[in-house]
């Protein structure tokens, strides 16, 4: 399909086009036929036609739990997304070995932690250790990665000053408490300490968490963003890629979460 | 598997009961025709398209036989006598027999209008059997699939957006798809023709439409590797000709029940059960699944007293299929998950109630239906009452599981709703799996002492319905709290009794096909 | 408060006015980074801000199931809403009894029926039946009232018919089936039928069903509208209050759904 | 109950081994004291306020004298020391130490510091016991609650939109309410004061914030006819002061253990021990119940390899309990519900694990936690997770039940996904109420072969533990996959050997108290 030509897509309920979402929300209210209305004219507000209010339940003494449905007035043209897809090869395993033994003719050294207060490890671990993620092993398991994982509660200048000290070709950091954007601030403030030591070009930066997305990770001044379901291998083979040149457009996105 | 006990002499006393009540209508069955019936006969033998007004052909033909009051005779007789006389195809004789300026005298040699027949009989089997062999043969070709069989409902109104939904749960997991006709479907005497894209509550079941679906569940069969059921409905006014229909398309299951059109429909008694009949029999022969509607009966009377006549009604639709030459492993008696959520162990009833039925009919294709009376529009709620009707369902052993929708209080379901429906069912069914197996209830426990209570009720209430017969007991609200007259409701004027010359070789050949 | 001074009321998650909604719905497209980006405009466009796609999962070969949170940025004037709550008194059975012997000295007659092709009866016999709903009785248990059930797939020319035959003060009709609106058309239809046959004043008409309320009965032509978790007595009272004089505006608002 | 075999030999053997392992560790923590400890004394005798930067009194006060290296006699000492010379108040001394030009000599005249004390002890113990007292009133007020009681959290990371969400719970059915604290506290060596309106996935625990949050359970406990426990987390580098803040404002139960703090805190093990030593001792004299977090150890580890782990800790964990003088039904021990449920038959190793659990801890408020690592974005999918927990979870009789949310994978709780959450929870304990007492589990079943399994493997690993010391088998991963080092982690510094003339008349009275 020619990119400027525009798709319109809406909601699928169980007709082609006729806009069907469903939403939930409590309002400050206590349930009445005027609380009932309320919630109607609410999902109305956000382009609801018709509503139907299929559930109007005391939650708490004057707030008041409401199901929704109604057809979207609304539609999206996705010929005019324009969303950075992160596109790496799938090499395999022995593949990845070979190209870095061959093109780069050392280790990949890499530094990984989860910042600031945030105490899960189990992404970063995933994506570092040996054990790796869903049968998929991690970076740790490859001859060809000098893995070091500082785990959690790791602040952003003994992330940097370490990566400096071992000279390390990437850096990843793991942001999984999202309460009020701290990861993003976290993660910026990590971009903007190793600029400020001129470090910045001197490393690829991947950003990854259940709440991060290729796009935010670019938004924020990383290299890439990896979100819930990555594999070690997506990694891996997102930096070889990067480090051992070929820079291509090709290949296939990673996949999406299953939920 | 959690058994319950099942006192045995109980059990064949209950089916010699129900034996009784069933021979009672039977002998009424056997004296009569329907203009259903003959409409059916006519379509077996070929007859088919519309008038100019866009009735069918078999209406126009048999409500035309039934006005000059010559139906007690079977619409066969006059078929074969104008082929007799010359008519090059019984749809040719149909046409001039329902067209022609009159309907012509009684055909005098009664023999060659038999002799006439002998040819299109046997096509008319052969139909059915061919679409037999080639269900068989397409089943046959996948792996049998895991039960509870995972039974969702499409109903859009459109045919084209059901056949798109039908593949979508099959991508889903859904072993069988049903596509709900339009509401008031079961009341029209007649059926409807070629590809609809309107109705109410559903899409109408017409012989097309069961062409697009079955053609949109053999794709999606040969694409996620998994046979899918194709069910509708053979209720209502044209119960048979439905179900020949169904024969002939290579439906797989049918919601087949005289008693549901009679309580849920209004439809008469005699009508309907002499319908019934011969639409078994059709279906006896295509190797279809028939599914019965007692599940329906604990939407109108309470489930905790009136369970009973659950099980009870089960016991006479048995006898019923029996003597239509069913077998037991086509006949999906209906049960429902209908229990007041908010009663105290409410959950070690329903088990006690589905491990029962399931002990009792243990070769039968058992369809166990989800909560729906107390559904309410909180969907978030909803979703896990049907999950602990799928805990049940996984636990004692249910064969074909029409699985709840957190919708159901809202819409027919929607294309997201049935994939979750089928995800979680996925899950719990997975989770859950051999929990059955594991499971021993403790001696005179809630569990058992139900399952004792509502057998020991069911035989009861047989008792009483072999008293009073099942046209008496019917009219006095025993079953789903719903009182019908014997003469009352709809079709009752479609009702004939055959005469001394009634002929229909169609019907007798299937009755023969059960020896 | 003061009716004209606005009170603008948004969703509560677990912070005043933090605007928290939830929502579901399937876009006809395959998941990807893409049709995550497409979600979230989606939810943009009703008014959503920042919002995350909690799950993205193929419901479908080519439809994608999400489900979204975000912050609206829409609020509602409840200040602003004019409902027609319908109140009635509660009175007790005894109470009925007495006021309609004292005030009118003759039975009320009322017809219901469930209309055109709907089959569903529970709602109308729970009104109408002895039996009642959630242990209140029905109105056949009053001795003041002469009910005449119809059932259901009730025409609404037979329905108006025995009316006039029976020369009933009210009509109860109910609707369940919606599919596509044929409930709102099946009720007009009626009020339609009873002004030609100029009959729709001798009448109270009120309409129930799992989809009505009293708004929309008022919309449709009807006296009432009753809805999920009506309770007979409820109806027994309007009637009375309608029937028996002392027309008031006090009284406490029919109880709401309980979902 | 649906009871599973378990080998009471197995289990006193494994007793005998925790308390083995147990009694290693309190020979450590009797020669030692922490930072964290004195603070926890000076606090206890009355000391407040904060300095003019904020930092709190009892902090500049002990870290004073840990900097001259004295902290090994014991906080006591001084401020006895210094009210023996004449302040007018425990206070006053701590200024004068605190903020005097210099810390001054070591006092003489150690029997005068302690006669000093003697009645502020007596006061500090009665301050403690008074806040039990006044619990136990309010709670008689009350009927007793039906088990399992749901707990649920909130964390707003502002304690007024905490104290409102916390008597929504209130309305809604809960029955505990927990504010979970801001996720860097547990690392602060330090309590903040006053009311807090700003935390990340939290909000801070101070005694202030503790006070405005019981004001508000009491008065839901009074609208709602229902008692509400309130609870809190003492963890961290601050355990023993905020289970002493606890104690003095009326918490119910705590979440108390020095493991999680080393495993998923990465403080360092020898100061937590210490510290978990006399939280105990102050929450065994309260009343409080604690929470321990086993349950934990299944977010980093396998549910269904390591599930072994769990109870090895809970063996220990009791031990340790003992020696602080709690009392069983003060022991709420964590296990949880984190298998991963694709795995077929998970629900079954789910039963085994809980009812395992709730037979060898019989006298314990078990602390039952839900799914949590495998939630997804769906909360659909989430929701009927969460219903298989709530079926577990009444089917075995949990204590102490952690409802799980719908929104997990998502953020901390809104107000509508706890009050679905609870409405959920309520519907399945009553639906499935006795499921329980009716269940026998089939000999050699899949349930009693995983129950006889977990318990052997925690019995081998306790043996393990044992001859390598807690130290060793906790430095190379034998719980949670984690490994901590006995001299790394945070806090350490903060670590101090016991001098010959150590004081502290405030613990030696709740030592005392456990006789
Ligand atoms: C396990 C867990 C814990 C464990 C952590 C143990 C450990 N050592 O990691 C424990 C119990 C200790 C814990 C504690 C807390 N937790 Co917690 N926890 C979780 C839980 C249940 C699962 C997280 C997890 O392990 N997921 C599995 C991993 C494999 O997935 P993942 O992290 O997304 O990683 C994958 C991808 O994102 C990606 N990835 C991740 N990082 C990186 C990095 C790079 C470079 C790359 C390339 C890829 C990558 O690859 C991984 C594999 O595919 C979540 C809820 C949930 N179901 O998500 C809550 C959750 C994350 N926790 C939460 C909170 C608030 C806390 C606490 C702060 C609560 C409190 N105040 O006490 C505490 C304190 C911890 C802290 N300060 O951070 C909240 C966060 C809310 C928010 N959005 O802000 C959640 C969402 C639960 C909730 N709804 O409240 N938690
Ligand atoms: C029971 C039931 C049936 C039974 C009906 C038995 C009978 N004799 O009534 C059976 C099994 C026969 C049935 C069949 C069908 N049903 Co049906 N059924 C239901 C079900 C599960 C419960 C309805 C019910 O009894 N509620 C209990 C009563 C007490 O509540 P109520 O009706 O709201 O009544 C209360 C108030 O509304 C009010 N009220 C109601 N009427 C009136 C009238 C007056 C005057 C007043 C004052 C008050 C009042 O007072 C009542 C007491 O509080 C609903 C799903 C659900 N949970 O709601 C689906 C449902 C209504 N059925 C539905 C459908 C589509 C059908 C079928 C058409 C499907 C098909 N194509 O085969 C068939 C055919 C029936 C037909 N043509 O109408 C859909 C309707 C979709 C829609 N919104 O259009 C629903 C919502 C299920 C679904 N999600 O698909 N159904
Ligand atoms: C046996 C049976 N037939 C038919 C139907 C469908 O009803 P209708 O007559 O509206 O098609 C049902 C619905 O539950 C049923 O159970
Ligand atoms: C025993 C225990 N303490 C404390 C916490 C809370 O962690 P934090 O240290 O972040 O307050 C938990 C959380 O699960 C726990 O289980």
């Amino acid at each position: 399909m020619h990119p400027t030509e525009p798709k319109l897509v809406t909601a699928y309920g169980d007709r082609e086009g006729d806009g069907m979402v469903q939403m939930s929300f409590v309002l400050p209210l206590p349930p009445s036929a005027k609380a009932r209305e309320g919630a109607k004219r609410f999902a109305e507000a956000h382009g609801l036609t018709e509503p139907l209010v299929t559930t109007m339940e005391e939650a708490a003494a004057g707030y008041t739990y409401f199901v929704v449905y109604g057809r979207s007035s609304h539609s999206i043209d996705i010929s005019r997304l324009e969303v950075s897809e992160l596109e790496t090869h799938t090499l395999t395993h022995d593949e990845i070995e070979e190209r870095v033994a061959k093109r780069l003719g050392r280790r990949i050294v890499v530094v990984g932690a989860c910042t600031g207060s945030d105490a899960h490890t189990v992404g970063i671990d995933a994506v570092l250790n040996y054990k790796g993620y869903a049968g998929d092993k991690g970076l740790e398991s490859y001859k060809c990665f000098e893995a070091h994982n500082l785990g959690a509660q790791v602040e952003n200048v003994e992330l940097a000053a370490r990566a400096c000290a071992l000279k390390a070709d990437a850096i990843l950091v793991s942001q999984v408490v999202t309460q009020r954007n701290c990861h993003k601030d976290n993660a910026n403030a990590l971009v903007e300490l190793l600029r400020a030591q001129n470090h910045r070009d001197k490393v690829l930066l991947l950003l990854g968490g259940p709440r991060i997305d290729h796009k935010l990770a670019l938004e924020l001044g990383f290299d890439a963003g990896f979100g819930p379901g990555t594999k070690p291998s997506d990694v891996a083979n997102f930096l070889v890629q990067r480090l051992c040149g070929e820079e291509t457009a090709s290949g296939r996105p990673l996949a999406p979460s299953k939920g | 598997m959690a058994k319950v006990p099942v006192d045995a002499r109980v059990v064949d006393s209950c089916r010699e009961i129900a034996a009784n009540i069933a021979d009672d209508v039977q002998r009424f069955i056997e004296g009569h025709t329907t203009v259903g019936v003959e409409r059916t006969t006519a379509r077996a033998y070929g007859v088919e398209g519309l008038d100019d007004q866009g009735a069918p052909l078999v209406n126009v033909l048999v409500d035309r036989c039934h006005a000059q009051g010559l139906l007690s005779h079977g619409i066969a007789l006059f078929l074969g006598g104008a082929l007799a006389n010359g008519a090059p195809s019984v749809n040719d004789a149909a046409e001039r027999l329902a067209y022609g300026r009159d309907w012509g005298p009684l055909p005098s040699d009664t023999a060659g209008a038999k002799k006439a027949l002998v040819a299109h009989t046997r096509d008319a089997i052969l139909r059915i059997d061919a679409a037999r062999d080639q269900r068989e043969a397409t089943k046959a070709k996948f792996p049998a699939a895991r039960t509870p069989l995972k039974y969702v409902i499409v109903a859009t109104g459109n045919i084209y957006d059901d056949a798109l939904q039908a593949k979508a749960a099959g991508f889903a997991g859904a072993d069988i798809v049903a596509v709900i006709r339009a509401t008031a479907q079961s009341l029209l005497d007649f059926v409807p023709h070629g590809p609809t894209t309107e109705g109410f509550g559903g899409t109408f079941a017409t012989q097309e439409n069961f062409r697009i679906v079955r053609r949109a569940l053999d794709e999606a069969s040969a694409a996620y590797g998994r046979y899918i059921y194709q069910t509708n409905y053979s209720s209502g006014l044209c119960m048979a000709e439905i179900a020949w229909m169904a024969a002939v398309e290579r439906l797989d299951m049918l919601l087949n029940d005289a008693m549901y059109g009679i309580l849920f429909r209004d439809i008469n008694m005699c009508r309907t059960f002499v319908d019934q009949y011969v639409s078994r029999r059709i279906v006896a022969r295509s190797g279809i699944i028939i599914n019965t509607g007692e599940d329906n009966y604990l939407t109108t009377a309470d489930a905790v007293e009136k369970a009973h006549t659950v099980l009870t009604s089960q016991f006479i639709n048995e006898a019923f299929a029996k003597r239509a030459g069913l077998a037991e492993e086509q006949m999906g008696l209906g049960h429902a998950y209908e229990i007041n959520p908010r009663i105290e162990d409410s959950f070690l009833l329903e088990i006690a109630q589905a491990q029962l039925i399931r002990q009792i009919f243990d070769r039968h294709p058992l369809k166990w239906m989800p909560p729906t009376k107390h559904k309410t529009g909180d969907i978030f709620q909803s979703h896990v009452h049907d999950a602990m009707f799928n805990l049940v369902g996984v636990a004692t052993g249910q064969s074909i599981e029409l699985l709840g929708m957190f919708s159901e209080a809202i819409h027919n379901p929607l294309l997201m709703d049935r994939y979750l429906s089928l995800k979680s069912a996925e899950y719990i069914f997975n989770t859950a799996r051999h929990l059955g197996d594991e499971i021993e209830w403790k001696r005179g426990g809630i569990v058992e002492t139900r399952a004792r209570q509502v057998l020991s009720e069911a035989h009861d209430l047989l008792r009483e319905v072999e008293r009073e017969s099942i046209w008496e007991a019917v009219a006095k609200g025993a079953f789903a709290d719903v009182k019908r007259k014997r003469d009352g409701g709809k079709g009752f004027a479609g009702v004939v009794a055959k005469g001394p010359t009634y002929l229909n070789p169609f019907v007798d050949a299937l009755e023969k096909g059960k020896g």
